[in-house]
Order: C-alpha cells, then structure tokens, then sequence
C-alpha cells in the first residue's frame, strides 16, 4: 500500500487552476520530488499535504488515513499530521536557541524533558550541529541554519518529510554538498521525503522517482533515468537539461534538417507530419573523423561548419551550423574537436521527435 | 516638484516678511485684559490712528510678567505698553526704573483709589470681582464673605491661582489683609480650591464644576449675557483693582505709546470698557445698569484696603502661603 | 577601444592592505577576466581602473594616458569608459530609451544623433521594441542588456564589468556569456571584466588572471593556459571541481602517501608514464586530476589502474558524478551521460571498479605545480 | 570619491552638514547643560541639589515618569492586540479596520484631552453628569483629572505609534516561521505565544520607546488635564516655572536642570530598549510573499469587530463631535439645545487677531520648517548613506540626538542660543519657533531620507559618473529623482505634527507668534472654552484635510515607488 496517496486533487486560486487533478501515489521510504519551473503547482501540492492549504477537489491520504478531503469534507490542520518540514527561508525562529528549535516540536508533543534531550542530541548530532547547541540561528551561517531545520523536522521522528526548496537560499558548493546530506539522513532514518525544487540537477540526484509539472499538470512521472531518458514531451525534454531542437522536413518517414542540402536523412517516426523537432542533448552529438560518404549511414553524418567554440574547461562548447538550424555540441576536453570556423561532420546518436507544438 | 517648491518658497517670504518688516509707527501692548475687551479697544484705537500698527499680546499678568522679564533678560524689549491688574508690577518696575513718566492730558479725570504722583502709571479701568456662582446650584446669592463657609459652598468654591493671574493675586492680598488669612483657612477648610486662570474658574463654575468662585466684573457679566446660568454678586467690602497702564522707557514708539494712553483715558475709551461690564476711571462715563454693577466711587467706598507697597514686596511670600494652604489636603 | 595598464598598484582601507603592487596590462580589443574569489579584492581594482577609488600608490593608464596616481586622479566622467554593474544599475525612473541616451545627453550629442545612436544600440543588444518601457517591466536578463547598451553607446575605451552575471538565474547566465562575448567581438572593445566564477571566465575570456584571496594575482593567461597549465594548486582547484590525491614518491615510482591518508593502502600509481620524479623537490607531493580525467572501467586492469569502490552514484542530467573511494581517499568522477550509458559505467554503489587519471597534474607538497 | 586634496563639493557639502546640525543641534544641547551645571562658570552641583531636592521637582519627575510608565504600558498593549487582530484573525473589513486604527494619529492629544474634559471633569462633565442624573449619583463616577486620566488619553491618542510598527512587521514576518510550528504540532494558541509575539517583539519594543520618549516629554495632555489639580510632569513645570516666576533667569536655569533630567530618562529609557533589543536583532521578513496564517475568531468575530468600532467611535468620533458642539455653544455650561447654540465662535476665529494670527503662524512655521528641514535633512542624510568622507559619524550622532530629544529641551535650548548670546536675537519673532522646528524634525527628515537614499544602490550613482556624468548632474539626475518619493514624505512627516505642535512653542511663543496649538491652550487656560473648542473643531478641520490629501497624494507616490523599484 502506498504511503502518501493523492486523488483527482485540484487546487484554485481565483480563476487560476494551480494543480489540476493530480493523482499520485508515494511509497513508504521512498524519495519523491516535485519539478518545475516556478508557478507550476508544485509548492501548492506540497502545502496541500503539509495542510497548510485545503483541498478544493479531490482527497488526500496517508497510510491509508484521510487527511483533506472534498468528498467526505474533512480536513486535518498541519499540527496533527506528524510531518517533518523543511521551508526555503529556513524558518528556524531567531529568538530561540538551536537547541530550543530542535526541542520546540518535542515540547509541544508533551514529551518527557529527558527524552527531549536525548532525541535532541541526536538530532543535532545527525545534522553535524552538536556544537552549535547553545547558539542563535541569527550568528550560523545559511548551511548551518538549514540543518536547524533539517533537525528540527527529524526529531519527531516523522514518517514523512516535506521539502520545500530547502537549497535555493545556499551557494553552489553547498547545495551540492547538502543534497547528499539529506539523502543519508534519509538512508539513516528511513522517512519518505517529498522534495520540491525546480533545479533539475537536484532533482534527478535525489530522487528515487520524480514528477515533472507544468501549469498545475503532472507532465511525466518516472524514475530519474527514464525520465532523461524518455521524456514525454517537449516540454519535459527541455526542462531536464541543454537541448537542441532541429527544425526537419519529413517526407515519407525520411527527415532532412529543414535548409540543408543533406541528401542523408534521418528515420523519423510516421505520425508526425510534414515538419518536426529533431530532438538532442548537445552531449549525444559526436565529431565524427570517418570521411564524409553522404550514403544512407544511420544515424547520418551530416556536415556542419562550426560557429562558435567555446572552452569552457572541462567541457568544450561548440555551435555548428546546419541549413537553418544551429546546434549545441558539448564534448569533454579531452576529445579533439574542430577548431572555430571549420567545416567537419557530425553524428546525432541519439534523437527524439516531437511535432511542431 | 519645481513648481510646489516655488508655491512654498512664496507662502515662506509672505508669511514671514511682514513680521520682520519694520512699519512706520507700531505700538505693543501686553495686557490681561480679555480678547473681547482689548480687541474691541484695539478695533477703535486703530480707526483713529490707521498709521499706527497696532499689536497686543493678552494673557494673564504672570505670563505677562514672565515675558517681559525675559525680553529684559535677552536685552530685546518688544512691550511698548503695559495695562494689567497686578498692582505690585507696576510698583517693582517703577522701583527698577524701566517706566516712562507720562502725565497724559486726560489724567486729571481719573478717579481711583490709586495714584501714582510720578505718572509712571496711570488707572485706566477699575476692575472689581465679585462672587460668581452658578444659578442651578446657588438659590440664594451670597450678600457677604462669610455666606462662603456655608454648605452651599462645600468643595465647590475656587479662587483663580494667583501665579497665573494678577487680580487674583491681588484679590488674595486684600483678602488676607482685611478679612485675615483665617478666611483663607477657613474656606479651605469648606473644601474650597485654587483654580486656573480668572477666566477658566468663571467657565468652570458656569459649567458646574463650581458651585461659585472669585470672578472678575466683566468676564463674568459677558457670560451672563450669553445665557450662560450665572449670578454675579457683591459683599459689603468689595475687591476693587485698578489695571494700571504704563508706557516702558527708552520705547522707539513714545508718541504712538502716548496717543495709546490718552486714548484708553479718554471718554471714547472708558466708554468701550465701561460697556463691556467693568468699572470706568472716569465718572463720565456711565456705567451699563441692570447687570448688578456698582457705580466707581461707590466701588471705591466700599473697597478693601491693600498697601500696594507692601504687597509689592510680600507678593511672592502671599502667593507662596495661598498656594500652600489650598493645596493642604 | 584602447589598451589598459596598471603599475605596481597599492590600495589600503585603514590599516588593511587590499591590493599590493598590483601590475597587469591588458591589450586593445582584447577581453580580460579578473578571477578571484569574493572578497579578494578584484572590485577594488575595476573601482580604481572606473575611478570610483583612487589608488594609494601606483598608476593606473588608459590608451596611454596616465588616469589615476597616488596624487592625482581623474574623476570617473572624464575617462570615457563604460561600466556594467552586478545590480544592473539601471536607473528605474527612466525608459530603456532614456537610459541609454542619457551618457549621450550628458556628452551633448545632438538630438538627432542620439536617436539613431541609441536604437542601433538597443538593436545590438536585442532589446528591439521594448525602448519605450521602464526597468521594472523587464526581465533581469533584459535589464542586464540595458546596461550593456547604455555602457557601450559612448563607444569607450575601456569597458569594465563587475560580475554583470551573478544575479542571473542559471539558465540566462549561460546565454548571455555567449551574449557579451559576441557583442565584443562585434565592437571590438576592451573589455575588463571581474568575476568568481570560473565558467564564465573560461568562456568569455582572451586572457584571464586569476587572484587569490590575499589580493595576489598568481596565474595570468589564456583560459587554456591557466586551465590546463595551473601554476599552483589555488589556480588548479579555483578552476574546477579538484581531485588531489596525496603521493609519497619512492625510487622514482609514485604512491598513494599512506601517512597523509589514515587507512590507507600503499598502493603504487602505475603506468603514469610521464611521471615527472626527478622534477619534485621532495619526497611528497599531489596528484590532481579533474572529474572528467577519471577513467572508470568496470573490469580492473591493476598494470593500469587502481582499484576504486563506488560510494555513490548521481544522476545529474547530461552528467553522471561517482563518488570513489580509492584507498580511503574520496575522489570525484564525472562522466557524460551517453558515454556511462553506452559503455555500462552506471555502476551500482558499493561495487568496485578500476580507476586511471588521465592527464593528472603534479603539485609539490606546497602547492606548486610541477611540469 | 575624493579627487585630491582641494576643497572638493564633498567636503563642503561635508561642513556644510556639520554647521547645521552643530548650530541647529549641538549649540542648543551643549548650552542646556553648562547653564544646568554651572552657575557663573562655577560647577553648581549645590544649585541642582537643591532643585532635585525640592519635592516639586521631585513629584513632578516622579509624575512624569509613572505618566510615561503607564501610558507605555497601555498603549503598547492596546496596539499590539489591535494589530495582532488586523494582521493574524479573520475579522471582518480589516482594511478598514486597519484604516481606522490610524485615525487616532491624526487627532493632536491635546485637542482630545480639551475633548475629554468637557465630557469627564468630575463635576461638570457632560458624561459624568449624564451618568449622575441616570443613577442618582452624588459624586461624579470618573475624574479625569487624575493622573489616570492622563494615562488613559494619552493611550488612546499613542497607541497607532505601537499599531504601525507591530502590523508592519507582522505583515512582513516570513509566513514559513509560524507553519513550520504548526507543522511541529503547535496550535494557533501557542504559535502565537510562543512564535509569533517573541518575533514581532523588537517591533514592540520600538514602538513602546516611541511612545514612552513622547509621553515623557508631553506637554499637552498633562497642561490640561493634570495643573488644575496640581499634577505637573516636567514639562508642565518647567512652563509654570518659568511663567510664574517672573521668567527670571533662574527659572531657566532650574527649566535647564529639569531639562537635563529629561534628557537623561531618555537616555535611559533608550538605553534600556537597547539592552532588550541586543539579543532580539533578527530578520524576519521574507523574501517571498505568501499569505499569514489567520486565526479564525468564529463565535468572537462579531463582538470583537463591535469592540473595535466602538473603541475607534470612543476615541475618535465622541471628543471631535463634542468639541464640536462645544465650539458651538453660546457659552461653556450649557446643554446642548439648538437655542444655545451660535455660529459666533466659529466666525469669531477668523476675526480675532490672536486666532489668525495663529491659523496663519502654524501653517507657514510648519510649512517652512518642513520644507527646510527636508532639504537639510536630504543633504545631511547624503552624506551619511553616500559618501566617503572622515567625520561623518558626527553628522550620525548629531542627526539621531533630537530624535530622544524632549520638545520642551528643545525650546529651551534655542531660547538659550537665540537669545541675543551670539549676537543674533530671534527671541519673541517667528524664527525662534522656527528654527527649533528645524531642531525637532531634522531626525524624522534624517530617518526618511536616509531610509530612501540607502534603497537607491551606489551603482545607481556610479554608472551615471561612468557615463561622462559629473557629480552633480548625477545627483541632479539621478539621485534626486529617485528619492523624490522619500523626500516628499519627509515634508509631510514634519509638517503635520508641526502644525499641531505645542510642547515646544508654548514655550517661544511671542506676542503675535502663537501657534494653534498655543491659541488653544491660552483659550483655554483663560477659561475660553467654547472658543478654544472652536479653534481646535477649525485646527481638526485643517488636519483632516490635510491629512486627507497627503494620503491620497502618498498613496499616488507610492504607486509609482512601486513601480520604480520592482
């Protein structure tokens, strides 16, 4: 049985459909984000569960337990549903010490004082704060507040932990290193987290399984790799990462990069149409150094001229002219690539087809 | 933004030129003689003399005084004229010789019990205060001094404070002279209290928060007039004060501050406050009847005695033990 | 468009020394990227070279004229640059149109001049139709080119940018470095442009220096140079995600230094045959390699490799990052998604696998780089 | 951005704010205390002995601070419940509500204490009476003339300083502070014990010390209804002492010494929010905007919207509409039957010369002083958030020093320096009250200017300079423009409390520069009650307007601020 169950679960703000029938069911232990661009409904779905916002369609439950409801019109508040919560701006409360936020959620519960210490303890210790016990939020730094709350919420021992952008207000490198941070407490303690961010980096390191949405509707759920892998639409391929869209013409299943003289063509998928999307990520374009045959190859070698090169470290970035369409190509620097202003021949290994809108 | 700022600039130079503009002739009068009585003088006085800007500054004798020794204190003299009824003023300014004699042409009409013989100040209207009480609360007017120890009196009968005002300063002293600061004690211990100014303890017994109270003539009978319910009587041995007016020496406005004097001691200007309920200086002028007035030198018969000299110099210790005494609990 | 020199330039604020004996010189039409951490004082040196500091000794020079010494300096109006500002800068109470005539106005230009300077600035930055609206109705990015534009219709000598990126969400960042570089390219200006992060110095750059958080400039050179010819382990690690791995150096063969790393097995870094021994002044030194130089292979060739455990795994989209554990010590692996894929290198956590740093650069013990 | 070593526009800008914050300010300040602590260049420690050891002092510092006390402590908690309603509880029509509550503001206290009377003096009072007629009462069930009295009107006109600041940060509290308790298991009940009102205490505290600074030197409420009885704060004796004295020297002398007690209570009462604040200085506003949680007041929602409104109706509407009728009565101590009631009064205001005079002194002094007092205060304020010069921290010291600066040290600071003592006499002319105007508002000017110009980025400034710009084409172009908004509402900022003011020009005020405020009190003290009433129905009529306008006119700002900065 599924742990967290959501059903035909709508939300309106105004005229504003903010999520639109989501169904969704999260297994116990597991750990599930919410991706999306910002306004796409997730942080709304994510404060339908902690309670903070009432359902206007749909029902919600967990364990097996209805917490909102629309059809039987019933509606839990957030202080009794035992969740663990992380917010964004941190929300540790300046006027108490670490050691007061930790216990404030035990205290409320009426749990014996030494029991508060020994689950407090534990909580700091877990989060790498032991010796920040006696101090204010207000002197820690950003990373060290956000374990406050990251403490905080684990140490009702909850059954699910709700995230709610917890990195955004972190730099770079500790945002990388925070994210497997809260994936090993995850292991250690064994709660289900639900994790919103529209960082999709973060997404796909974490998750055990995702959903992408957009304008409050759920556009793909899957594990990370399929999702990479398959994205269900346009959209979700261009979300997931740096992606090349390539305007073809198709002509009986054959497509032609739309303004090139390629006598090659690619297979395209029949439904399409006349005119499509040749969908790739610029790391799945290779320079290929066999000459140039213009032959039925598949995938095709196509020539291209490079436009712009660009180092950028590791990686080099280049853009290559095709006909009409310009398309990224990111190779590790250690692969020889053509130099700015060349003529050299590519291959796509890997393409998707999306219909034009 | 531009245009706001010119606007302002303009209303900045309109409002404050005129006041540091230096006109041809100007004449200041301090005065504690009430809004209604000076503005009216003063509406008269400037119809005569149109050239002389005519100002005056009305409030009680104390604040006057406070005022004037402050300008001498900062070497910046703006009084030209002084007209009040606290006495003893008059007499330590004329002691520190900073009054200009004046023997003003009208002078030799002057009754009053009162006379300075150097013309440093000059009577220009007798002031009397009687017992003001309040008509709802006191059926029979009060014919003596003594009637204020009754019950009818109890904790509703108040004295202006005599800090603020010079005919209450000037009352008390008479009190304490004649009828002895026994009385005093005695009416406190009858509840009664140290108001405001002479003015605000006459509102205050019109409004019942006092059942009576020492008030002076013209205040009092203005009241009258306009419904409020108000009686106004006299005792046997009534306050008579003279307000004394007297021109400051070394004025740049001398002429200005004469023509000023002889105005208010002129019939035209003993008229004007005889009409507003107080006494005139001069017996030619009649006083307005019907409204429980007596005529000036029966007031002046029936007056209390007070050696000004002497209260010149007791004035502190009398406000002192007045004070004292009604703040006893 | 002219060139930039700084001499043995010195600033201090009270008793602090920011900047001690700074010299550099940057060409005519060239882009130069300041690199250094926050903090490090590279602003310092943009406010001195706009003349919103003046320097405490030293001599700041534009097109060969001397602009800025100890003595005498400038002020910002007379040098005709153009900056570009991290806040944008853009001031809110005018139009597009009105912010980017206004370094015209102030220079006098007459009316129908500026109108035609300015809409070919606007068309240059891609902001076309948008010259009537005020900032508040634009995008951060849209702002940001209107600072560009306002910056580069007076067509100055120098221009300066101040970490004009960093407010830019991810995706707008990458776009508009490719952005700036092709509007220097077009113009042909100087630019100076100040940074902390390395990406965008890497890609916009002809020449990059590169300073530590003491105010020192360690490394200056094409982004090439300093990216695969450190100088010091700071450039090195600056640069990228940085792996170092310790080594003890014995009869001329390399080891993982089991001293430096507790729990640590000895074992031999073979078959790095350009192993620079006889170059290392002692007898300790790093190994550095980048995650990208760390070839997994899922069977272990031990004449070629050592032997990894993966800890952990993550998929990061385009790019998939191994955390290894290498006798005890964790080093970083990344590899593009395809490649993992196509080759079976998604290898499960906990496994083992074989690992060789390809390219690996050699730090003595204190740092510097050895070649 | 100094360019050598030559006498740079900064620089003059630099002494020029020095010079008149050090004549404005420090002269007056520096002049109190000498004359308090020496007598004839001499150390008088036995001079203020004797003053402190007066028990009239004594009271009167004991009065002022038991009146600062309460009047403290009921504001602050009446302002705090109200915002807390307004910002955290379902009750119904807040904005109006919201609105309403800041109507108190408008009304200057004295005017209400004048109302209060008329309705609450023991025996005369029309409430009192009313209240003794329907239950046959011999004695008056409140005397207002009480040293509660006092407290309660100074509470119901103080209380929006607590108001303001309280909503404000409970609007911009970061909503995730108070459900992350909730979603801790804690209900609305404890949240807001424990979250909430430990968060938005800073807030609190503020505006406590706002209230607690004004009460303890306030003139007004304290003249009117405390003298009578005998009950003086300090600036209530300092005014009877100077004017029952004779105005000697002395006087001043003994209002230096009081003054300086003033200042030192202050000082402390500062002091002590300071020590309350040190560990209470936390952000707590958000980023994001989100919407609060509210507490549902389901069965009390009714009864406290009815509280509000009649609180609002108490406060606002019964004193303005009896001063009001008084202003139309014949004369004080009748009822309020048409056939007593005259338009004379009101006709009598514009004819007499001592209430023109006034009308026409407030407006221009507060005009004048709020227009001069912006642009010092724009250029004073410049140097401190702009530029980079030594010694402006004595600019900072000295343009915060009047803000805990009672009104009536004030006055007296500037008759000590205006008084011919370095040559210029201003004493009995409007400019003495017009420049402590300028002395009293320069730190409300400083607060808004600086508040603005920290909000316009350097780079705002310096991008300009890059693009050929001088200094001050810069600031003509850029910089002023953008903190027009600021600026404009530091004008209003000084100019309405100014043309309501009375604790410091009740103390310059010369023979023909009384200020409305002044008229007031002097009707009044001079038992002309109805026409003081009238005035002051005339001086609310003003204020309204006034007021009523800057919001419509700041609210337009506003919007365009708005759009300015997003």
């Amino acid at each position: 049985m599924a742990q967290l169950k959501l059903v035909d679960v709508t939300k309106k703000f105004g005229d504003v459909i903010a999520v639109n029938k989501l169904n969704l069911e999260v297994e116990k232990g597991e750990c599930f984000s919410f991706l999306g661009p910002s306004g796409c409904g997730k942080t709304t779905t994510l404060r339908m569960i902690a309670g903070f916002e009432d359902l206007d369609e749909g029902e919600l439950s967990v364990d097996g337990k209805v917490f909102s409801s629309s059809f039987k019109k019933y509606y839990l508040p957030p202080e009794h549903r035992d969740f663990g919560m992380v917010f964004q701006a941190f929300a540790v409360w300046p006027h108490l010490t670490v050691y007061d936020n930790v216990a404030f959620p035990l205290q409320i519960r009426k749990i014996p004082r030494h029991e508060i210490a020994k689950r407090v303890k534990m909580a700091l210790q877990s989060t790498g704060l032991t010796h920040r016990e006696e101090s204010y939020p207000g002197k820690l730094s950003g990373g060290e507040q956000q374990r406050i709350a990251l403490a905080r919420a684990i140490a009702i021992n909850p059954k699910v932990m709700l995230l709610d952008e917890p990195l955004s207000n972190l730099d770079a490198k500790l945002r990388e290193e925070m994210r497997f941070e809260i994936k090993d407490l995850q292991k250690k303690f064994g709660f289900t987290i639900i994790y919103v961010t529209h960082d999709q980096a973060e997404a796909m390191a974490l998750s055990d399984r995702m959903l992408v949405m957009d304008h409050g509707i759920v556009q793909q759920v899957g594990h990370p790799l399929e999702i990479y892998n398959k994205p269900a639409n346009k959209f979700v391929f261009s979300f997931i990462g740096l992606s090349n869209f390539i305007p073809v013409n198709i002509e009986e299943g054959k497509a032609v990069i739309d303004g090139s003289n390629e006598t090659a063509s690619f297979e395209a998928p029949l439904e399409l149409g006349k005119k499509a999307f040749l969908a790739c990520r610029p790391s799945e374009v290779d320079f290929v150094e066999e000459p140039y045959t213009g032959a039925n190859q598949l995938p095709p070698a196509i020539r291209a001229r490079v436009a712009r090169r660009t180092y950028l470290g590791d990686i080099v970035d280049y853009k290559v002219a095709v006909g009409n369409a310009e398309i990224r190509i990111q190779k590790p620097r250690r692969v020889q690539g053509p130099i700015e202003g060349s003529l050299c021949t590519i291959r796509i290994n890997r393409t998707l087809w999306y219909p034009l809108e | 933004m531009r245009r706001a700022l010119l606007v302002l600039m303009a209303l900045l130079v309109t409002g404050i030129v005129p006041v540091i503009a230096q006109p041809k002739e100007k004449l200041m009068v301090y005065t504690s003689m009430k809004e209604v009585l000076i503005g009216e003088i003063r509406d008269a006085f400037t119809k005569k003399y149109p050239n002389i800007q005519f100002d005056y500054y009305s409030a009680g004798a104390g604040k006057i005084m406070a005022k004037i020794a402050a300008e001498r204190q900062s070497g910046k003299l703006v009084v030209d004229v002084l007209w009040t009824s606290e006495i003893p003023d008059f007499y330590s300014l004329k002691k520190e010789g900073v009054l200009q004699r004046y023997e003003s042409p009208e002078a030799k009409y002057v009754v009053s019990p009162l006379n300075d013989p150097d013309y440093e100040f000059t009577p220009a209207r007798l002031g009397t205060l009687g017992i003001t009480y309040n008509t709802n609360k006191i059926k029979t007017p009060p014919t003596q001094w003594s009637d204020l120890l009754g019950p009818a009196y109890k904790d509703g009968f108040a004295i202006a404070n005599p800090a603020l005002s010079g005919t209450s300063m000037v009352s008390v002293g008479m009190i304490a002279n004649n009828l002895g600061w026994d009385f005093i004690q005695k009416l406190r211990a009858n509840g009664a209290k140290m108001g405001q100014g002479s003015g605000q303890v006459v509102d205050d017994t019109a409004a019942g928060d006092l059942a009576a109270c020492i008030g002076v003539d013209y205040i009092t009978i203005d009241k009258i007039k306009l419904g409020a319910p108000l009686g106004f009587a006299y005792p046997k041995e009534m306050l008579v004060i003279p307000s004394p007016v007297a021109i400051f020496k070394g004025t740049p406005n001398l002429a200005a501050a004469q023509k000023f004097v002889d105005f208010l001691l002129s019939k035209e200007g003993q008229t004007i406050i005889a009409n507003n309920y107080t006494l005139p200086v001069r017996k030619d002028v009649p006083i307005v009847q019907g409204v429980g007035l007596v005529a000036p030198d029966e007031a002046v018969k029936r007056a209390m005695k007070i050696d000004y000299l002497k209260l010149m110099v007791e004035k502190q210790a009398v406000i002192d033990k007045f004070t004292e005494i009604m703040q006893k609990k | 468009m002219a060139d930039l020199q700084l001499s043995a330039v010195s600033k201090s604020y009270g008793t602090h020394r920011v900047l001690d004996k700074i010299t550099f010189k940057v060409n005519s039409g060239e882009c130069f990227t300041l690199l250094g951490p926050s903090g490090c004082g590279k602003t310092v040196i943009l406010r001195l070279i706009a003349g919103f500091e003046s320097p405490d000794e030293g001599e700041v020079s534009i097109g060969g004229h001397v602009v800025a010494t100890a003595k005498h300096s400038l002020p910002p109006e007379e040098r005709h640059i153009g900056v570009v500002f991290q806040d944008y800068a853009v001031w809110p109470h005018k139009t597009v149109y009105e912010n980017i005539a206004y370094p015209l106005e102030i220079a006098k230009m007459p009316h129908e001049q500026i109108k035609s300077a300015v809409s070919d600035a606007i068309d240059q930055v891609n902001l076309a139709g948008l010259a009537q609206r005020y900032p508040y109705q634009l995008s951060g990015g849209q702002q940001q080119r209107v600072a560009l534009a306002r910056a580069l219709v007076t067509k100055p000598d120098v221009m300066l940018l101040d970490e004009p990126l960093t407010n830019l969400d991810a995706n707008l960042r990458e776009e508009m470095r490719f952005e700036i570089k092709e509007l220097q390219r077009k113009t042909g200006t100087t630019i100076f442009y100040v940074t902390h992060d390395q990406e965008v110095a890497l890609a916009i750059s002809d020449k990059m220096a590169v300073m530590d958080d003491k105010g020192i400039i360690r490394q200056i050179g094409s982004p090439d140079e300093v990216y695969e010819r450190p100088i010091d382990a700071f450039v090195y690690q600056f640069l990228g995600i940085p792996n170092f791995i310790p080594v003890a150096i014995k009869s001329g063969q390399a080891f993982i230094d089991t001293d430096a790393v507790q729990g640590a097995a000895e074992l031999p870094l073979q078959a790095l045959a350009d192993f620079p021994s006889q170059r290392f002044p002692g007898p300790k030194g790093k190994l550095a390699c980048r995650p990208m130089d760390v070839i997994l292979s899922r069977s272990i060739h031990p004449e070629t490799m050592v032997k990894a455990k993966i800890v952990r795994l993550s998929l990061l989209g385009p790019i998939v990052d191994y955390l290894l554990d290498i006798g005890g010590i964790a080093i970083r692996a990344q590899m593009q998604t395809e490649a993992a894929m196509a080759q079976d290198l998604l290898i499960e956590e906990g496994q083992e696998c074989g690992v060789r740093f390809a390219e690996p650069k050699w730090f003595s013990e204190d740092g510097e780089a050895i070649r | 951005m100094n360019t050598g070593n030559k006498l740079s526009t900064a620089n003059i800008v630099l002494l020029f704010s020095i010079l008149i914050l050090v004549v404005i300010v420090a002269v007056p300040v520096i002049l109190i205390f000498i004359t308090a602590f020496f007598e004839n260049g001499k150390f008088n420690i036995a001079g203020i002995a004797k003053i402190l050891s007066d028990p009239d002092t004594y009271q009167a510092l004991l009065n002022s601070l038991i009146i600062a006390a309460g009047t403290t402590l009921v504001s602050t908690t009446v302002g705090t419940f109200f915002a807390w309603l307004v910002a955290r509880t379902d009750l119904p029509l807040k904005k109006t509500m919201k609105a309403l509550f800041l109507v108190p503001f408008m009304l200057p206290s004295f005017i209400g204490a004048l109302a209060w009377k008329v309705l609450l003096s023991p025996r005369a009072g029309y409430i009192n009476k009313l209240l003794m007629a329907i239950f046959g009462l011999s004695k008056a069930p409140i005397d207002i003339l009480t040293i509660g009295g006092i407290i309660a009107i100074e509470s119901m006109y103080l209380f929006p300083f607590v108001f303001l600041q309280v909503e404000g940060s409970l609007e911009r509290m970061d909503p995730t502070l108070e459900e992350s308790a909730r979603i801790s298991g804690a209900n609305l009940f404890t949240i807001t014990r424990k979250i909430t009102l430990p968060l938005v205490m800073p807030s609190i505290l503020a505006g406590a010390l706002l209230v607690a600074l004004y009460s303890l030197a306030h003139f007004g409420v304290p003249a009117i209804l405390g003298t009578e009885k005998g009950i003086y704060n300090i600036p209530t004796k300092i005014y009877e002492r100077i004017y029952a004295s004779g105005g000697s020297f002395n006087a001043i002398r003994v209002g230096t010494i009081l003054s300086t007690i003033l200042v030192i209570s202050a000082a402390l009462i500062l002091k002590l929010q300071d020590m309350l604040l040190k560990k209470g200085q936390y952000q707590i506003i958000a980023g994001k905007s989100m919407r609060p949680m509210v507490m549902k007041l389901r069965g009390l929602k009714i009864p406290l919207l009815i509280i509000s409104i009649l609180y609002i109706g108490i406060t606002v509407i019964l004193p303005t509409v009896t001063i009001f009728l008084v202003g139309g009565l014949k004369t004080y101590g009748l009822s309020f039957e048409l056939k007593n009631m005259t338009w004379n009064n009101y006709l009598k205001i514009f004819q007499w010369k001592m209430t023109k005079d006034a009308i026409w002194n407030s407006l221009y002094l507060s005009l004048g002083a709020a227009f001069v007092t912006m642009l010092a205060g724009t250029m004073i304020s410049y140097v401190i958030v702009k530029m980079k010069v030594r010694g402006k921290f004595i600019l900072q010291f000295l343009g915060v020093l009047p803000f805990s600066l009672p009104g009536t040290v004030i006055a007296l600071g500037v008759i000590l320096t205006w008084s011919g003592r370095f040559g210029i006499n201003l004493y009995n002319t409007p400019w003495i009250i017009f420049v402590a105007y300028i002395a009293r508002y320069m730190a409300f000017s400083i607060k808004s200017n600086s508040a603005s110009l920290s909000q316009v980025s350097d780079s705002l400034e310096e991008a300009s300079r890059a693009c050929g710009a001088t200094h001050w084409q810069s600031l003509k172009n850029i910089v002023i423009p953008l903190i027009k908004p600021g600026m404009i509402s530091a004008f209003f900022l000084i100019f309405l409390p100014a043309l309501r003011e009375l604790t410091t020009s009740v103390l310059l005020y010369g023979p023909t520069t009384r200020t409305i405020g002044v008229a007031i009190y002097a009707l009044n003290e001079d038992g002309e009650t109805v026409r003081a009433a009238a005035l002051a129905s005339i001086a609310l009529v003003i204020i309204f307007a006034g007021e009523t306008i800057i919001r419509k006119f700041l609210a337009r700002l506003d919007q365009a601020k708005v759009k300015v900065q997003e």
